[in-house]
């Protein structure tokens, strides 16, 4: 399977009936395709909308209706249109159920650092350190390591998006779950031994006696 | 009653050196025929508050292509590498503010308010030099209104009294900008007699709305 | 002429074309009826609506359409409905171009006093801090006099309903205008004499040399 | 999706001793059928959170009038001699806040925010106890948010997602107490099918909403 697959397939165990889940631009999207069956998940688009559903049909866009990437999306019956200080109130008011964010570095933690590289070509926050702040459940998904490096580190190298830990962390090897005692190891890929997620993680892992695959 | 004017006239509403918000996420909902008009013009050094940069040649990216631009006071510029090069080249100054701040200082401009208490951002960069308030036990960054000269809005729908409607994602920053300007000029792609728009469907009441663009031909 | 009719007369002199205002209860409601003939004056009730107007025939009153008294209005074309929260936004932010209050005392400084008698009936403030606080002028529309007490006094001696003071006051007697110097008289009613004026109000007032009667 | 409750089965999610926000403006707009099922069920020792106390027997004042109510958290109770009197007997603690700051602190309550800097009330007794905060050498008042156990609403019509839109002056503070509260039940006058609410129409969310009362028969 596919690295991008089986983070999103993942993260889509995740999603719980009746929430309210946001999901940032890239990989987190894909989670979208793999909500289960028969469950009703309202997706919120911060730019502005809830219930929003696939790009129409070419020639059936609308460019009023577009998601905070500038893609055209379609409006699913029950639709709700709002305005940027109605969406944060329902970002940050707890209101959230979950978000699901690419990360660059997670950190021994828990912290997440998502928006800035110094000395690359700067990006801005947009609206993700309300999300982290404010969502009931932080849920990073990224690879585990880019370009050999480990993004998983005993402490962020970049700029934090917020000083709270986030929920959870999944990625194309391991689930891992920051807590008040260190970064614990949950679930591993399918085929990943844990001894392939230590090495391939710089910051030290709690590991349980048993570490479950994901049951994808 | 306002009388429709046309984009060109609405340019010259915008002086050179003022604060201006700019409605539009992505340059959707954005007020594309008068920021046509503001470049026809050459308007320069103008300070923009918007969402984000667009991307170059569309919406508040078309602006800063022209050299409009001197300070852009937004959340997101990342689909726009003209702006970047040109924030490190230091031709126009650049103040990231998160999105959700962003919509609250503005709404707080609007609303007569002297800042708002935002848990977004304590513990990172952009708490530098903002005063940290313990609410509860819990620590918040004191975040300050925003205001400008003058709002550039685009709606769907008007009225000749200014009352205005918004159309799905094209709402966004509109309508809080409609309340936290001096001058507010409204884009409509459809001008209605008073009266067709139901009072409960009004989303900026035409009263704050100062002036409103022809509709387009 | 009848004393609230001369009040509510003068006031409406003060109603600009194009302008946002809202009316207390009472007294200051009767304004209304006195608009000069071609003016647009959008007068809010702040309980929700913009574009308001008189009672409906009996029979065709709406209960989801009232003023801030509960009574039954009619809506204008083009009318605006909002919530609280838009409501003293719009008064507060500096849209409100004008307030016309009623008054239970006036101090020399131009301090209003009218939401609170210590010892009686206890009403609440309602909107009334927010207006004064938030309008961009305010006016006090109130008898000169009450039970032969003045109530344009030197100093407040029922509590403030904020801490800045009001743009003009207008009374069956007299317009007097706060000034940093103190309260100037600005015009007589009909046939009411400067002498009469000052002997009714406990405060002291700055008497130009002219001081015209009200063009009602 | 939602299915639609008695107004019995509503009032049976109001505990004894709870916070609850209820809507309306003198009773327009508030949610006469589950406030009817309260006095019904003889709740007690609530704390409501509401603009005013309105009439004797007439909306939040029937909870008033039937003894549910041990404190009010509101702008004005003129109209309400029973709630006068209770206060004075101190039968009912009283909390007088200036209207807009009320709706200001529930919005804060509903939007995350730790505070709002308000100018209302600076110079008065509002400000006893309270931060006063200078921004730009004007003087503002540091106002908490407020947040509820329950918000009580009333709505015009609701989708069976709970989505929500609300009736000219009826709407008032029910938006934002719908934001502020763990349990939001609203009461509709009409329920319709999913997808007949225009997106734009749609003024409070069906995701918030935990609870719908049946229409009325």
């Amino acid at each position: 399977m596919d690295p991008k697959e089986i983070i999103a397939r993942r993260v889509a165990l995740e999603l719980r009936n009746n929430t309210l889940v946001n999901l940032g631009i890239g990989l987190p999207t894909l989670v979208s395709r793999y909500v289960p069956a028969g469950m009703l998940v309202a997706f919120q688009s911060e730019n502005g909308i809830i219930g929003f559903g696939a790009c129409p049909p070419e020639g059936m866009e609308d460019p009023n209706l577009t998601d905070a990437g500038g893609g055209f999306i379609s409006a699913l019956p029950g639709a709700y249109a709002f305005d940027s200080a109605t969406s944060f109130a329902l970002i940050r008011g707890g209101h959230l159920d979950m978000t699901v964010l690419g990360g660059l570095q997670v950190d021994a933690k828990g912290l997440l650092a998502n928006w800035l590289v110094p000395g690359r070509m700067v990006a801005g926050m947009g609206g993700a350190m309300d999300l982290v702040a404010g969502a009931k459940r932080v849920i990073v998904a990224m690879q585990h390591a880019a370009r050999g490096e480990a993004k998983i580190v005993p402490e962020l190298t970049l700029p934090p998006t917020a000083a709270r830990p986030v929920s959870l962390v999944v990625t194309d090897l391991a689930v891992i779950e920051p807590t008040e005692a260190g970064l614990v190891l949950r679930e591993r890929a399918p085929d990943v031994q844990v001894a392939d997620i230590v090495a391939a993680t710089a910051a030290p892992l709690i590991i349980p006696d048993t570490v479950p695959e994901m049951r994808l | 009653m306002r009388e429709a004017i046309s984009p060109a006239a609405a340019a010259a509403l915008v002086r050179d050196g003022s604060t201006v918000m700019v409605g539009g996420f992505m340059g959707v909902g954005s007020p594309h025929r008068v920021i046509a008009a503001l470049v026809e013009r050459g308007a320069r050094d103008l300070t923009i508050i918007g969402n984000d940069a667009a991307r170059p040649g569309h919406g508040i990216g078309a602006l800063i292509d022209a050299g409009c631009v001197s300070r852009c006071i937004t959340s997101h510029i990342g689909l726009n590498p003209s702006l970047q090069k040109k924030m490190i080249a230091g031709e126009v100054q650049v103040d990231l503010v998160p999105q959700g701040t962003l919509a609250e200082r503005i709404r707080a401009g609007g609303a007569g308010l002297g800042g708002v208490l935002t848990p977004t951002g304590v513990g990172t960069v952009v708490q530098d030099g903002k005063q940290l308030v313990k609410v509860d036990g819990r620590d918040f960054l004191l975040e300050l209104p925003l205001r400008a000269d003058v709002a550039l809005l685009r709606c769907y729908e008007a009225d000749y009294y200014g009352n205005l409607t918004y159309r799905l994602t094209a709402r966004n920053f509109n309508p809080i900008m409609a309340m936290a300007a001096t001058t507010v000029i409204a884009e409509p792609d459809e001008i209605v007699p008073i009266g067709l728009i139901p009072p409960d469907h009004v989303c900026t009441p035409g009263i704050i709305v100062t002036h409103l663009v022809e509709r387009p031909h």
